[in-house]
């Protein structure tokens, strides 16, 4: 089957996200009321599995070996749904 | 020297691969552009300095340098240890330091590669491409890439990326690399002093101002700024004289003199 | 619409056909707009005249896009009707013409191809393009900037050229203008230069090509349209450059895949930017520099194996512009296998594939027997492409899909549309008085303007592109480690030889008369060119006008045409290529008039090239060229809100002999340093020689060569035709020796101090020291 | 009170995603059965607002004039949670 899997990397707590603190000062600068914003990426990833657990565990496999870099991100993910047999 | 041979990579996105053969070849080294799928299938053997140059291999996209570096893990890691082991030189410049971070060969872990990234090249602080020039002190003047460079002595190299700021995991493996020596180069201000984070002389934010580092060995050097842009005095009009050499050239010519003694 | 006329021919695939034997004025009006062809009754007219036979969707998409003012120029080659009589085409009767009657001899390709080419040595040709793309910035400026770029390489991978430098000039809406001051649908400027800047930045450095030459304007009239120019420049071999495509060859598409995005990107460019221009999606480019990379890898390796025997870009109009193009170029014919295109997305329309702008892709002719080695190229270089179909000696473009042929057209009736007619009034600026009370105090005045967004430092822009990729950029756009800007790019893109290419741009849309703003983006353009060492200069127009069917739009864009006449004669420098841009008009308004040049020159040495900023204390400093009280339009005035005086004008003999005279100045090594006067006159340019070097300077007004009153003018003239030099110390006899019966004048020297000294006309004095001047010039705004 | 949104930001279906096939044929060579896979942004925004739906409308006004492009983008708002008084 092909499952959705989302996969959300986003930095580290503490770790500097100069890409937010452009926005949030581009924000402010339009009149928001900005206090800060954090930049993230997600991957809408559609992945061969034979069960739900099964692309999760992929997904964070592709987390750990390509996505993302542990010295400065995160990572979530998260199954989204499935859409039946694949070819 | 008539044996010397030189391997520049380049997979698509790679841009700067002319430049570094034309400096290689101006000091009669023979140098070979090769397409990372021709390298897969041959023999990177027969080369004792493999060159990854700067660019954007594979449009940058994910994360710089990560794509093409976890291909260098799944692709060539063995032919690469080897490489290694045998004490060859492995250079990555810009986008190429970045791939030699994101496989795991720099700082490298107990063997020529670790399992996972133990360092990155984030986003430049000021959040922008910087392209400039810099000043980069020398820290170690005994590998093999920086024997013609006395340490303290300052470069004026120019930097062209957007992500250059150089972390480490954690706070002891940046005091194991400086402990090691293994901090090659680190922007500076004009006066030779550290730049200690202040911009645009530290143009990325990278901690310690580290601009290059290399492996335990020290035959496997990464670095932000471009040599191979410095090569000639005619491309540092305004820093040096259009006569005469840049400060990128002595970098090639310590690699050179090496190779030739292998 | 009268019933029957268009109807569905084909399910599958979707086939409309019109039959326009039956149609009525209106219907044809109704059927160009319904299918969005942009096309005119007079040109639905001769279509109909010309066919007895219904036209599929795809053929009258053909004459949409081949017919398209983007791809036909069809108000340049078009008949204008003026109070003094009938002009015949502008780009024949000003461009053209001046090129023509000035023949020079190292003229190598001029306005037929994809990009004018010149002499570079012996052996080589430069190449050089510069292209707009104004709307589909407006809507995605990241994308359509981007995109801008990547268009303009191709075509200078379209005449074989390796890119070796890019350019940039764009035009903003101020930064800070409030929300409530835009029309709906207008994105805020702050938006638009963000994307903007960042699109030119990445596809630029994602190329690996430098990007060294531009300019950035902010004014209230770019609000509503923002203009984005990219130009690009590069070298080839001569005996690379194969325009031959022959009966019985292959067309051969290589690279990105077609898909929906971009259709229509040609007949939207070619009607005012609608309101609700969200709703035109499928006009939105998406960039990948990636497959470009590649793209440029492959022709060039293709070039120097001489496997092909004709090349073009596919830009406006797709697969049926490029195609009908290389057909039409060599006087043959074309069948195009419509099923053999790789698409993005299935369920492409044929017309859509026909049509489709997708980025990334190039055209190639080539001998059967070379097919096996070009593909095996675009393997090794990771491209996709496909065979369209065999030229032939037909003289028709025809396409087919599943077995059908949904295209049949004769390529001489497509390449020889109606004339086009429009009408034109005069136009010149009326000069006002101008009115303004003497400043109290020169020293703010001249920190005013430097803090201006119109001449502030440049820097937060520039080092976002890579300037020094490839490794030769001998003379940069920011020199030194203090960042000065110099007046011109020189690059030096040959292994073994010292000779180098010059880039330089003008633009002085400030100017309100057409015929001399015109006339001072020339001579800006030349004078840029001419302050770094730079000779031999070719140059590029690029006109960014509103609705050329208004007379006075019109009026100020014949006016302009014939400046360029004019002086390219006086200058005596060809064009050689170049592009407008029309319809552009918001609901903000029609943009302001806007003529780019582009300069191209050659230096023999790029060991001799000069840069601006100072070299070495006592050294003097001469003025060139007469002050005049020259200060409509300028940047002084502008800061003041205040309209009136003269504007500039080009005294070409005069300032022809100034840039000789320089030239050889330079060649001999006299000079220093050297720097034109521009924008904010003889302040800035004195303030910005100390600000991008370790050194200051002294100069005394009183010096000068003027035909002004007050100080205040003499500094903020914006002259044409002026230079300040740094000459070396022991060579200033000789200088003046070159310099003897020209206006050229002593005014002060070089300090070892970073301040700038100024004695005014009155003998009263200014010192503004380098942190003042910096703060102004790079800070925030000064007050 | 500073309300915590986040607004994702995605590329409308049907445009073309050169940095998720990229990312898609990565994973493939990394031995993945991934089908496709489309990158969106995420902002984590801090904003001071007085209730959840106006941190919400403001979001959504960032987004709009700033963080995305309607004629390419679907963005996508929800606070997350809220932190008490702002100073
Ligand atoms: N306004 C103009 N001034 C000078 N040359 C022009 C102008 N418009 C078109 N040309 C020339 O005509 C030739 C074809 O132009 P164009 O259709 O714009 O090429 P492309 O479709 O490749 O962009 C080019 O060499 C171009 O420089
Ligand atoms: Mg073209």
């Amino acid at each position: 089957m092909i499952f959705t899997v989302k996969a959300e990397v986003s930095l580290k707590r503490g770790h500097f996200d100069p890409e937010g603190d452009v926005a949030a000062k581009a924000l402010r600068d339009l009149g928001f009321g900005v206090a800060s914003v954090r930049v993230g990426k997600t991957y809408t990833i559609k992945v061969e599995a034979a069960d739900a657990s099964e692309a999760e565990a992929a997904a964070k496999e592709m987390c750990r070996r390509l996505l993302s870099n542990p010295t400065k991100d995160d990572f979530k993910v998260e199954v989204l749904g499935f859409e039946g047999r694949s070819g | 020297m008539k044996r010397a041979r030189a391997c520049v990579l380049r997979v698509g996105g790679t841009n700067c691969d002319e430049e570094i053969k034309v400096a290689l070849e101006e000091l009669g080294l023979r140098t070979d552009v090769v397409h990372m799928d021709w390298l897969e299938k041959g023999d990177v053997h027969k080369y004792q300095l493999l060159v990854f140059p700067g660019g954007f291999s594979y449009g940058d996209y994910v994360r710089a340098g990560a794509v093409w570096g976890k291909r260098v893990v799944s692709k060539i890691r063995r032919d690469l240890e080897r490489f290694i082991e045998s004490g060859r030189l492995v250079m990555g410049i810009c986008n190429g330091f970045q791939v030699l971070v994101e496989s795991g060969a720099l700082p490298g872990g107990d063997g020529a590669f670790s399992e996972t990234p133990k360092a990155v090249l984030a986003n430049n602080s000021s959040a922008r491409y910087e392209c400039r020039w810099t000043y980069l002190r020398c820290e170690n003047g005994s590998t093999p890439f920086t024997s013609k460079i006395p340490v303290g002595e300052v470069l004026k190299i120019p930097v062209g990326h957007g992500e250059g700021r150089f972390i480490v995991e954690s706070e002891e493996l940046l005091r194991e690399l400086i402990k090691e020596n293994r901090v090659t180069f680190r922007y500076a201000l004009p006066s030779g002093k550290a730049a200690e984070g202040a911009y645009p002389f530290n143009p990325n934010g990278s901690e310690y101002d580290i601009a290059a580092i290399c492996n335990k060995e020290g035959n496997v050097m990464g670095m932000m700024p471009h040599p191979e842009r410095a090569f000639f005095g005619w491309q540092a009009v305004g820093y040096g004289g259009p006569e005469g050499a840049g400060d990128g050239r002595r970098i090639f010519e310590s690699i050179i003199e090496h190779i030739e003694g292998l | 619409m009268k019933e029957g006329l268009v109807r569905s021919i084909c399910k599958d695939p979707p086939i409309l056909a019109a039959d326009l034997r039956e149609a009525a004025d209106k219907d044809l009006v109704e059927i160009s707009s319904a299918m969005g062809l942009a096309l005119s009754l007079q040109e639905m007219k001769a279509i109909q005249g010309h066919f007895g036979r219904p036209l599929t969707d795809v053929e009258l998409q053909t004459f949409g896009q081949t017919w398209s003012e983007h791809c036909i120029h069809k108000t340049f080659r078009g008949e204008i009707q003026t109070e003094g009589g009938v002009v015949n085409s502008l780009l024949k009767s000003y461009i053209a013409r001046a090129t023509m009657e000035l023949s020079k001899p190292w003229c190598f390709s001029v306005f037929e191809d994809n990009a004018g080419l010149v002499e570079f040595d012996e052996g080589h040709v430069i190449a050089a393009k510069v292209e707009t793309h104004n709307h589909p910035s407006a809507i995605e400026p990241f994308g359509g900037a981007a995109t801008g770029v990547g268009g303009v390489i191709r075509d200078i991978l379209g005449v074989w050229g390796e890119p070796i430098a890019l350019s940039d000039v764009l035009c903003f809406g101020p930064l800070d203008i409030d929300y409530s001051e835009l029309a709906p649908g207008i994105k805020h400027p702050r938006y638009i230069f963000n994307g903007v800047v960042a699109g030119v930045g990445n596809y630029g450095n994602n190329m690996g090509i430098p990007n060294v030459s531009g300019a950035v304007l902010f004014d209230r009239n770019y609000a509503g349209n923002v203009v984005v120019y990219c130009g690009c420049f590069g070298i080839l071999p001569k005996s690379g450059y194969v325009k031959d495509t022959k009966d019985g060859d292959l067309a051969i598409l290589v690279g990105g895949r077609t898909g929906r995005d971009g259709i229509h990107g040609v007949t939207f460019a070619s009607t005012d930017l609608p309101e609700e221009s969200e709703g035109l999606r499928s006009a939105v480019q998406i960039p990948n520099p990636l497959v470009e990379e590649r793209l440029r890898r492959a022709v060039i390796r293709i070039r120097d194996e001489g496997l092909a025997t004709g090349i073009t870009d596919l830009g406006g109009g797709g697969i049926s512009c490029a195609t009908g193009e290389m057909a039409n170029r060599s006087k043959l014919g074309l069948t195009v296998e419509l099923d053999a295109v790789i698409l993005k997305e299935p369920d492409l329309a044929p017309w859509e594939i026909w049509v489709s702008e997708s980025q990334e892709r190039m055209l190639l002719s080539a001998p059967e027997r070379n097919l096996g080695r070009i593909t095996e190229i675009f393997r090794e270089e990771e491209l996709e492409s496909c065979v369209l179909g065999r030229f032939n000696k037909t003289g028709r473009i025809r396409a087919c899909f599943k077995g059908a042929t949904v295209c049949d057209l004769d390529l001489d009736f497509l390449y020889n549309p109606p004339r086009t007619t429009r009408r034109a009034s005069r136009a010149s600026a009326v000069r006002k008085p101008l009115i303004l009370e003497k400043p109290k105090d020169l020293k703010v005045e001249l920190l005013r303007v430097l803090s201006d967004p119109n001449i502030r430092s440049r820097e937060e822009i520039v080092r976002t592109y890579d300037h020094e990729v490839r490794g030769v950029t001998v003379v940069k756009p920011l020199q030194g480690f203090e960042g000065g800007h110099n007046d011109a790019a020189v690059l030096k893109p040959l292994r073994g030889s010292w000779m180098g290419v010059v880039i330089s741009c003008g633009i002085t849309p400030f100017y309100p008369d057409p015929y001399w703003m015109a006339g001072c983006s020339l001579e800006e353009a030349l004078r840029n060119n001419v302050a770094v060492g730079g000779r031999r200069i070719a140059i590029l127009d690029n006109f960014v006008w509103g609705n050329p069917e208004k007379e006075d739009r019109m009026g100020s864009l014949l006016r302009a045409c014939e400046a360029c006449y004019h002086f390219a004669k006086a200058f005596e420098t060809p064009f050689i290529s170049g592009k407008d841009s029309l319809y552009n008009e918001s609901p903000m308004g029609p943009v302001r008039p806007t003529l780019l040049i582009t300069g191209v020159g050659i230096i023999p040495d790029v060991r001799r090239a000069v840069t601006m900023e100072l070299k070495r204390a006592e050294d003097p400093v001469y003025l060139i060229g007469v002050t005049k009280e020259e200060l409509c339009g300028s940047a002084y005035l502008r800061v003041k809100g205040v309209e009136g005086g003269a504007w500039p004008e080009v005294d070409a003999a005069s300032s022809k002999s100034l840039m000789d005279a320089l030239t050889k100045a330079i060649d001999a090594g006299h000079v220093a340093a050297c720097h034109d006067l521009s924008e904010g006159g003889a302040g800035v340019a004195a303030a910005e020689m100390v600000l991008g070097s370790c050194l200051g300077m002294e100069l005394d007004f009183r010096q000068m060569i003027h035909e002004t009153t007050r100080s205040d003018f003499v500094l903020f003239s914006e002259s044409q035709g002026r230079f300040l030099v740094e000459v070396r110390e022991d060579q200033e006899e000789e200088f003046k020796k070159v310099f003897k019966g020209l206006p050229a004048r002593r005014m002060g020297r070089v300090l070892g101090e970073r301040k700038l000294e100024i004695t005014d006309l009155e003998g009263g004095k200014i010192s503004v020291d380098l942190e003042e001047l910096a703060y102004a010039w790079r800070g925030i705004s000064w007050n």
